[in-house]
């Protein structure tokens, strides 16, 4: 079955691929059938995928030969616990996207379907092929075929900001590349073939340094894609300039290529052969989720474009991933209990990609639906939407609940398990390494409490209080189609969160495939599947149970329901919102920029927020006829660093140019006088 | 004629060729340019007929003629009918100074002698300065094609460095192959007459130096 | 007893207490503030009146808010009601954390039941719509932003040393793990106390008693909810105070029954009780002695406890 | 067979003499187009024959190996291509009045002589005739590069003709000193022949060949464009009529590389590889670095593809200099995939130009909606040259590269990478500016000519092909010139 559900995968994306020649002739039919075969690649991918993972955790990774098609590299596709995990990620939210996206798309004619169509199953399939490469050249060939796919989905609809969007996102993931391939193609010199396997060997053979230097340019390289802060202000562009569902892949799924990258680097083919990493790998990557995570979730607050707002949440979620994985570096290959926190931490790494894959590709599909509904991503001018749409907000709840990591949804379990492996790896560690992982845990806490807010934010003021459009007033609920792409995303948040455990089993093959020793399967759910466990040595460590706690809320929260607040014997009675005695209007409804004014405040250091208040007065100056009041933050990273980049090569290249003068004199003094200068330098042995 | 008799007369022309060159460096004005150049391709055709008569090559002699024709009598009538056509002052100003100009010949001259001191080798071919003059021939021709506005004067120096390297293929290896010589001569009979051509299409449809024009740049 | 079914006992035992005192701290509270401001005051039982009467009401709902404005109130109580089993009130059979059969008393997912119910009661004031709801929850989402890192780092400078942040196993193992209360543990109190008036809503972070709408964060959340909603809504905050209030007990004065003696039993409620009368009494004097804190100041006083809490943490590993 | 490489520039000469006779423009497309893929067939016999023979000679002075095979494949491939997309676009020009009715057969029998000197001048076994073909190849597409006569045209042609002519007579000097270091050395029949030379290259005097080769490096460098003697290339090349600028980027400038090719395998026999690997490698990074300023805040859109040509030759003489089998497979290989992927972004800018009426791309908007195909292969095109795979030249820029850190080049590779990623910025800048967007309803949209799409989809068809793979066929082909090239 593997090789086979391999091709069958393939096959069907690049049916999908294909079927856009139809042209934009038979719209539609180019639609319905590109995403149906997106549907069934995702779906023998998720296929595959499972019996991969399910099927004991040390079986040998597939291994297929690709036909010889470049003289230099023989191109391989290997399926191995990692690349089967990540694929499980890829299939689930592409499933959903390819049942989400032809309503979707149908709304929105701003592109031709036949680009639509192409650049989505050439973006999921360059994914899968990404996970599969077997050897350097694959993978690069995927990689950038993922970036190009890609930026056609963002410049898909042809306006101007999409295309300044698609620019600045190709330069970064472009640059990253460049780093990436200086990576991989060292290894391959050094190797004397593209192969992994040889890879691997090889880099074994390297000296401590030059593996360290390696894993770092490769770091920076991955860390661009993934939107690691500083490397992030593509993300928060490009990925709203998408059609929403590919926006949830590239939110959702994308970025965690580049986890899988660090991973399969850091991990795998860069670790040494035996013994623990280079401490300082485990720490940069550390520090990186860390600050990721809160400028991430920091900036999302100062959004108020539903989908910026969500992109950049994607960049505090691949940080809390990143802590994780930092931990698993750190303590990785010490032996004894390091080795079970090391599991715990890449466990819970793996999980929370896997959860923010769900909520967040979630996420991005109710904003679609919101977008599709109103033609707005405004959140000032959104408001009320609730009652008119009501699967769509509470879908976007369960969202929201989840990526803020609140009991009982899935967000909760990985970043508990994460809290668990930094505080028994504080302890473990003692001293002032101790410290610094508390330091990581509070910055941990801290996300937590930023998201909780800024989706407090995000869904009061899009779904609740009054409508502050006219669109918004009269939005209509998203069709059929789309409604079940998001139920299939919440279900696996709703599933993920009250029974964990059986999730855990899918953790086992990447865990072990990395890390060697015993599966989370072992260690977390020693007790049965109900039963989350965190513990470095037997005997000790927390236990919590998902399933009960939400048992118990329920069960309480049904009582109460049935006994207080059901019952019709008494009174209820409609009445309008006590606003001081005028009559309510919109304009009374909290806005998210005066949500989020208190954190401006706080944390104005960070936002440096520029506020510009235009006051017209009437007659006397005491009397405001008109009032204009605005505020907006900056991108530290864009102000400080990007632009003085772009002004300083604009302005050195503008000087040298100048200086041409187009006179042919010069260019023969140019050709004489460079004769002149080589036969002095060169012209005697 | 023997060798070192032939290797004498061609240092001697050699030294006159270098003289004429400087002559076209700082000549001030167009025809004074034009008809050095023919006197610098008789001593050309000189030093062929010399070598040939040393080396018995009749090959040389050929080429001797030939350059006599092309460089003597056909280039420079060809470019005085340009002057002609285009009725132009026939000033040169400078776009160098031409004291500077000369410094630098003379800074050309020395790195040839310092360049071919390391040819070891070739001087046993011929005695004398024969490959440094050549490089510096053809040097300083192109010096004259930087350092003069008028387009002419480019061609004129275009011809000239030329001259060195023919010379410079006599002295070191008793000419090339003939067949390849006449090629060569026809590329630069064609090639001067393309150049006329434009020249006098600008000249017709612009009234401009074409020299002078610089609208592509950057 | 049957060993299993007190597993399943005493848990609920114990919030079915910490459920009925709920509300009777409140009222103890209000009681000595009045004393101390020289009033005579309600009855401490005046909570319990309050409830029954709003549960006996009718309701007045904002015309602007839907389906989830009901919902709020029966999920935010579920959720404190969630949160109030998992912390040990007299009975604290040490090894029970870990290999219980019915894992209750990790206090993160505590924190996480906390939130939550935070997080629904910011909604469903979002949802009323009103200028009042928003500014409530906008502040206390901002409080909470802050008291978050600080509760986390407080539960850790404890859970280091328990190796587990099972309260049940801290609360279990009262000399065995941290010997003498050492200067870490008094760090990590102070911290932990002045959270303790941020998450109860209390002056200086916030004032439980007024509807000015400068002043409050928690009460403007529920400006708009009335009847059976508010009634427990009201419930809810009761019961957090007195989780709260169990929580400082738990973490760093761990006088529980570790068996099922009846001695140990009526040992470990008395000690409960007594700790609960001493940290009501600690509220009500800071109440009435401070003056609340404008809110742009408040990060300064958070800033306080977090600071403290990370020292603790730092004497704990250093 | 080995009479096919003298019959083989006949063709063109032959059709070229017949044009002048000929009115009717469509015959002269067809004959065009007859000549031209006469000369790709042809040109593929030869190829066959090399591959079998490992080399061929003709009447002593043709001469074809594998390096001459991967030239004369590039130059056939754009002639044909050029032919078809001149079909359209000469109509066009027509009707616009840019080209008058009774001018086409000089045109025409201009480009057939062009063509035929470039078909020579990789053909020429003797260097002396390499060099007169080269500068035949001069006149030949200066009179082409002026063709329009306005102003801007024949500075442009003068300017090219006079900077390459300078350059090519120090290209004529190094070509004198090896021959007299070849006859020195004893070799009297066929002494400018370069196999002979080669043959016998360990003999040969190291510092006169050291010498020779630095003229005949800075000589043809000027033609090639390498920097800082390129400075022409942008002027003739935006100026030259848009089937004309194609063959200028895409197969001229390799002429003279080949040209430098040959010296270079010379040099490697006399000097040992470290002498002219070096010099090729300075004037590459040179070329690279020297271009990006211009590509960045250039406004010209041909200018823009100019400077391209500059980088990438640039690029490929990097190639060379690190050297090895890696680097020389890597540079060949980046011969043909920028001659192809420059040919069509030169086809596609010709189509915009004449729909948008300027050369400034600030003026160009929503390109992909007013022409669908040349839209798209826009994009495609500044992707390919940017170095983004399944395009060709990522795969050659990636063996560059993996050349350069098997050397242990690392400055030369970071200075590389740094420019490559300005560039593919500025290039994805303009490119993205130009093809999206909505066009001002001025421009005129679709009526793209059937034949102008064909040659374009051909040269796709070719750039994303060689991204994907490399057939046996080539491999076998490149490794062959490679061995010739390090003189094996």
């Amino acid at each position: 079955m593997s090789i086979g559900g391999l091709w069958i995968m393939l096959g069907a994306y690049g049916a999908g691929a294909a079927v856009s020649i139809l042209g934009s002739r038979w719209g539609n039919a180019t639609r319905v059938l590109g995403h149906v075969a997106l549907f069934l690649g995702a779906l023998a991918g998720l296929a595959l995928a499972i019996q991969r993972l399910t099927g004991g955790a040390l079986q040998t990774a597939i291994h297929v030969e690709l036909p010889h098609l470049f003289p230099f590299a023989n191109l391989v596709l290997t399926l191995d616990g990692l690349s089967a995990f990540f694929l499980l990620i890829v299939s689930i939210v592409t499933i959903a996207a390819a049942i989400y996206g032809p309503a979707y798309l149908k709304a929105h004619s701003g592109s031709s379907p036949a680009v639509e169509v192409l650049g989505i199953n050439i973006f999921v399939a360059s994914m899968a092929l990404v996970l599969c490469a077997g050897d350097a050249m694959t993978f690069l060939l995927a990689w950038e075929g993922m970036t190009l796919a890609s930026y056609v989905l963002v410049v898909s609809e042809g306006k101007e900001s999409n295309t300044r969007a698609g620019l600045i996102y190709m330069i970064m993931a472009h640059a990253g590349t460049a780093l990436l391939m200086v990576v991989f193609l060292t290894l391959a010199v050094h190797a004397g073939s593209f192969d992994f396997a040889a890879i691997r060997t090889a880099a074994a053979a390297l000296s401590g340094t030059e593996r360290s230097v390696l894993f770092f340019l490769a770091l920076v390289g991955l860390g661009a894609k993934a939107g690691v802060v500083p490397l992030h202000i593509w993300l928060p562009q490009a990925h709203p300039a998408a059609p929403s569902h590919a926006s949830a892949l590239m939110s959702g799924v994308m970025l965690k290529m580049a986890i899988y990258g660090i991973l399969r680097l850091g991990l795998d083919l860069l670790a040494p052969a035996t013994g623990p990493l280079p401490p300082s790998w485990g720490w940069i990557v550390l520090a990186l989720g860390a600050i990721s995570a809160i400028i991430g979730v920091l900036y999302a607050l100062q959004q108020h474009d539903l989908k910026r707002l969500l992109a950049f949440h994607s960049v505090e979620n691949v940080g809390i991933i990143l802590m994780g994985v930092g931990m698993a570096m750190l303590l990785a290959h010490r032996g004894g209990v390091a080795d079970a926190l090391a599991a715990l931490g890449l466990a819970a790494a793996l999980l929370h990609t896997l959860n923010h894959a769900a909520f967040k590709g979630l996420l991005f599909l109710c904003a679609g639906v919101v977008q599709t509904a109103t033609h707005i991503l405004n959140m000032e001018e959104l408001g009320g939407l609730a009652r008119r749409m009501p699967w769509t907000a509470w879908l976007f709840l369960i969202g929201a609940v989840a990526i803020s990591a609140l009991p009982p949804l899935n967000g909760f379990v990985s970043e508990w398990m994460t809290f668990q492996t930094l505080i028994l790896a504080s302890a473990y560690l003692r001293s002032g390494s101790g410290l610094a992982v508390i330091a990581v845990a509070a910055a941990l806490a801290l996300t937590g409490g930023l998201a909780a807010a800024c989706f407090v934010k995000a869904f009061g003021v899009t779904f609740l209080g009054r409508p502050r459009s006219t669109h918004a007033a009269e939005a209509v609920e998203g069709a059929p189609s789309m409604l079940a792409g998001m139920v299939l995303l919440a279900t696996v948040c709703v599933v993920i969160g009250i029974m964990p455990g059986y999730a855990m089993v899918f953790l086992d093959s990447p865990v072990m495939r990395l890390l060697g020793g015993v599966g989370p399967s072992q260690l977390v759910t020693a007790r049965g599947p109900l039963v989350l466990l965190a513990s470095g040595s037997p005997g000790t460590g927390t236990a919590v149970s998902m399933t009960a706690a939400a048992v118990l809320l329920g069960v309480v929260a049904l009582v109460a329901w049935i006994v207080v607040v059901w019952p019709r014997t008494l009174a209820r009675r409609r009445e309008p919102t006590w606003t001081c005695g005028m009559a309510p209007q919109s304009r009374f409804d909290y806005t998210a920029t005066a949500f989020a004014k208190p954190l401006r405040f706080i944390f104005a250091l960070l936002y440096q927020p520029k506020r510009t208040v235009r006051k017209k007065t009437g007659s006397t100056p005491y009397v405001l006829s008109q009032l204009h009041w605005q505020s907006d933050v900056v991108d530290l990273a864009l102000v400080h660093f990007y632009n003085h980049i772009q002004a300083g090569v604009t302005r050195v290249a503008n000087a040298i140019r100048q200086r041409s003068t187009g006179r042919i004199h010069d260019y023969i003094g140019f050709v004489l006088i460079t004769l002149l200068i080589t036969l002095l330098v060169f012209g005697r042995g | 004629m023997s060798l070192d008799l032939a290797a004498h007369l061609i240092d001697i022309i050699g030294a006159f060729l270098l003289i004429t060159m400087i002559v076209i460096l700082e000549a001030g004005d167009l025809y004074r340019a034009i008809y050095t150049m023919a006197v610098q391709s008789v001593f050309i055709a000189l030093a062929g007929a010399v070598l040939g008569a040393a080396t018995h090559n009749t090959d040389l002699w050929v080429i001797a003629g030939l350059t006599l024709v092309v460089k003597v009598f056909v280039l420079p009538w060809l470019l005085l009918r340009v002057i002609h056509r285009m009725r132009i002052h026939h000033k040169i100003e400078p776009l160098i100074p031409v004291t500077a100009t000369l410094a630098i010949a003379a800074a050309i001259v020395m790195l040839a002698f310092y360049l071919s001191s390391s040819l070891v080798s070739l001087k046993q071919v011929i005695t004398g300065n024969a490959l440094p003059i050549g490089i510096a021939l053809m040097l300083i021709g192109i010096l004259v094609m930087m350092s003069r506005r008028t387009a002419l004067m480019q061609m004129v120096g275009l011809f000239a460095s030329e001259n060195g390297i023919f010379f410079t293929a006599m002295a070191i290896s008793q000419g090339m192959p003939l067949i390849i010589e006449i090629g060569v001569t026809l590329d630069v009979i064609l090639g001067a007459l393309v150049m006329g051509v434009i020249i006098l299409r600008v000249k017709s449809s612009i009234g401009s130096d074409i020299a002078d024009l610089d609208q592509l740049k950057g | 007893m049957d060993p299993t079914l007190t597993r399943w006992i005493w848990p609920l035992v114990q919030t079915a207490l910490l459920v009925l005192l709920g509300p009777l701290v409140t009222g103890l509270i209000q009681k000595m503030k009045a004393r101390l401001q020289c009033r005579r005051g309600a009855g401490i039982l005046q909570p319990y009146r309050d409830l029954l009467k709003l549960l006996r009401k009718g309701t007045v709902q904002s015309d602007t808010s839907g389906s989830f404005f009901r919902v709020v109130p029966v999920l935010v109580l579920g959720a404190t009601c969630a949160a109030a089993t998992l912390v040990p009130v007299f009975f604290a059979p040490g090894t029970a954390g870990y290999a219980s059969l019915l894992p209750l008393g990790d206090a993160l997912l505590l924190a996480g039941w906390f939130a939550l119910a935070r997080f629904l009661t910011a909604i469903a004031a979002l949802d009323a719509g009103g200028a009042f709801g928003g500014m409530g929850a906008s502040r206390e989402m901002t409080v909470a932003t802050l008291v978050e890192p600080a509760l986390i780092l407080v539960i850790f400078s404890v859970a280091i040393v328990a190796g587990t942040t099972d309260l049940r196993v801290i609360a279990g193992h009262p000399v065995g793990m941290r010997g003498s209360f050492g200067a870490a543990d008094l760090l990590a109190l102070f911290a932990m106390l002045i959270l303790l008036l941020a998450e109860t809503g209390r002056i200086p972070v916030d004032n439980p008693d007024t509807h000015l709408e400068l002043t409050m964060l928690h009460e403007g959340m529920l400006l708009e909810h009335s009847g059976p909603g508010l009634g427990c809504l009201v419930l809810a905050h009761h019961i957090k105070q007195i989780v709260l209030i169990a929580f400082v007990q738990a973490l760093f004065f761990p006088w529980k029954a570790a068996t099922a003696t009846s001695h140990a039993l009526i040992m470990g409620l008395g000690a409960f009780l007594l700790g609960t009368l001493a940290l009501s009494v600690f509220l009500a004097i800071v109440e009435s002695s401070y003056a609340k804190l404008r809110f742009f100041n408040l990060p300064q006083f958070l800033s306080i406890s977090l600071l403290s809490s990370f020292l603790a943490v730092a004497l704990r590993l250093l | 067979m080995s009479s096919l490489l003298w019959i083989l520039p006949l063709v063109p000469i032959v059709v070229g003499l017949a044009m002048l006779g000929v009115k009717d423009r469509r015959l002269l497309n067809l004959l065009d187009v007859a000549s031209t893929s006469t000369i790709g067939v042809l040109v593929w016999v030869v190829a066959r024959a090399v591959m079998q023979a490992g080399s061929l000679r003709a009447v002593k002075t043709f001469y074809a190996d594998a390096v001459t095979v991967v030239f004369l494949g590039l130059i056939a491939l754009l002639s044909v291509t050029t032919a078809i997309y001149t079909i359209g676009w000469m109509r066009r020009e027509v009707a616009s009045g840019g080209m008058a009715e009774r001018r086409l057969p000089k045109y025409f029998a201009l480009t057939q002589a062009f063509i035929a000197t470039m078909l020579i001048t990789v053909l020429a076994d003797n260097l002396g005739l390499l060099w007169i073909t080269m500068e035949a190849t001069t006149i030949t597409s200066a009179l082409l590069v002026g063709f329009r006569r306005d102003s801007d045209g024949l500075e442009a042609a003068w300017k090219y003709i006079i900077v390459t002519t300078i350059g090519i007579s120090f290209g004529l000097f190094g070509t004198v000193l090896v021959y007299a270091a070849a006859a020195h050395a004893g070799a009297s029949e066929g002494a400018m022949n370069f196999t002979t030379i080669a043959a016998m290259a360990s003999q040969l005097d190291p510092n006169i060949v050291r010498i020779g080769f630095i003229f005949i490096l800075i000589g043809y460098g000027t033609k090639a464009g390498l920097a800082p003697m390129h400075m022409w290339l942008p002027d003739a090349h935006s100026q030259a009529p848009t089937p004309v600028s194609a063959l200028l980027s895409g197969a001229l400038i390799k002429c003279a590389l080949f040209g430098i090719i040959r010296f270079h395998t010379i040099a490697i026999g006399a000097c040992g590889p470290g002498f002219s690997g070096h010099l090729l490698l300075l004037f590459g990074i040179i070329s690279v670095v020297a271009a990006t300023p211009f590509i960045l805040t250039q406004q010209n859109f041909k200018r823009l593809l100019g400077y391209h040509s500059v980088e990438h030759v640039g690029i490929i003489a990097l190639g060379l200099g690190i050297g090895g089998p890696l680097g020389t497979y890597a540079a060949l290989l980046h011969v043909i995939n920028h001659g192809v992927t420059k040919a069509l972004v030169f086809f596609v800018a010709g189509d915009a130009i004449d729909r948008y009426k300027t050369h400034t791309m600030d003026k160009i908007r929503g390109f992909i909606r007013a022409a669908p195909y040349a839209g798209t292969f826009l994009m495609l095109g500044a992707f390919s040259l940017a170095g983004t795979p399944p395009f060709s030249i990522f795969v050659s820029e990636l063996l560059v590269l993996k050349a350069g850190l098997a050397g242990r080049y690392y400055v030369v590779i970071a200075i590389f990478l740094l420019m490559v990623i300005a560039i593919f910025a500025g290039l994805i800048h303009h490119a993205g500016k130009m093809a999206f967007g909505e066009p001002d309803p001025a421009v005129p949209r679709g009526g793209e000519p059937a034949s102008g799409v064909l040659a374009m989809s051909m040269l796709v068809v070719v750039m994303i092909g060689l991204g994907l793979m490399i057939p046996p066929v080539l491999d076998t082909i490149f490794t062959r010139a490679v061995e010739v090239t390090l003189g094996h």
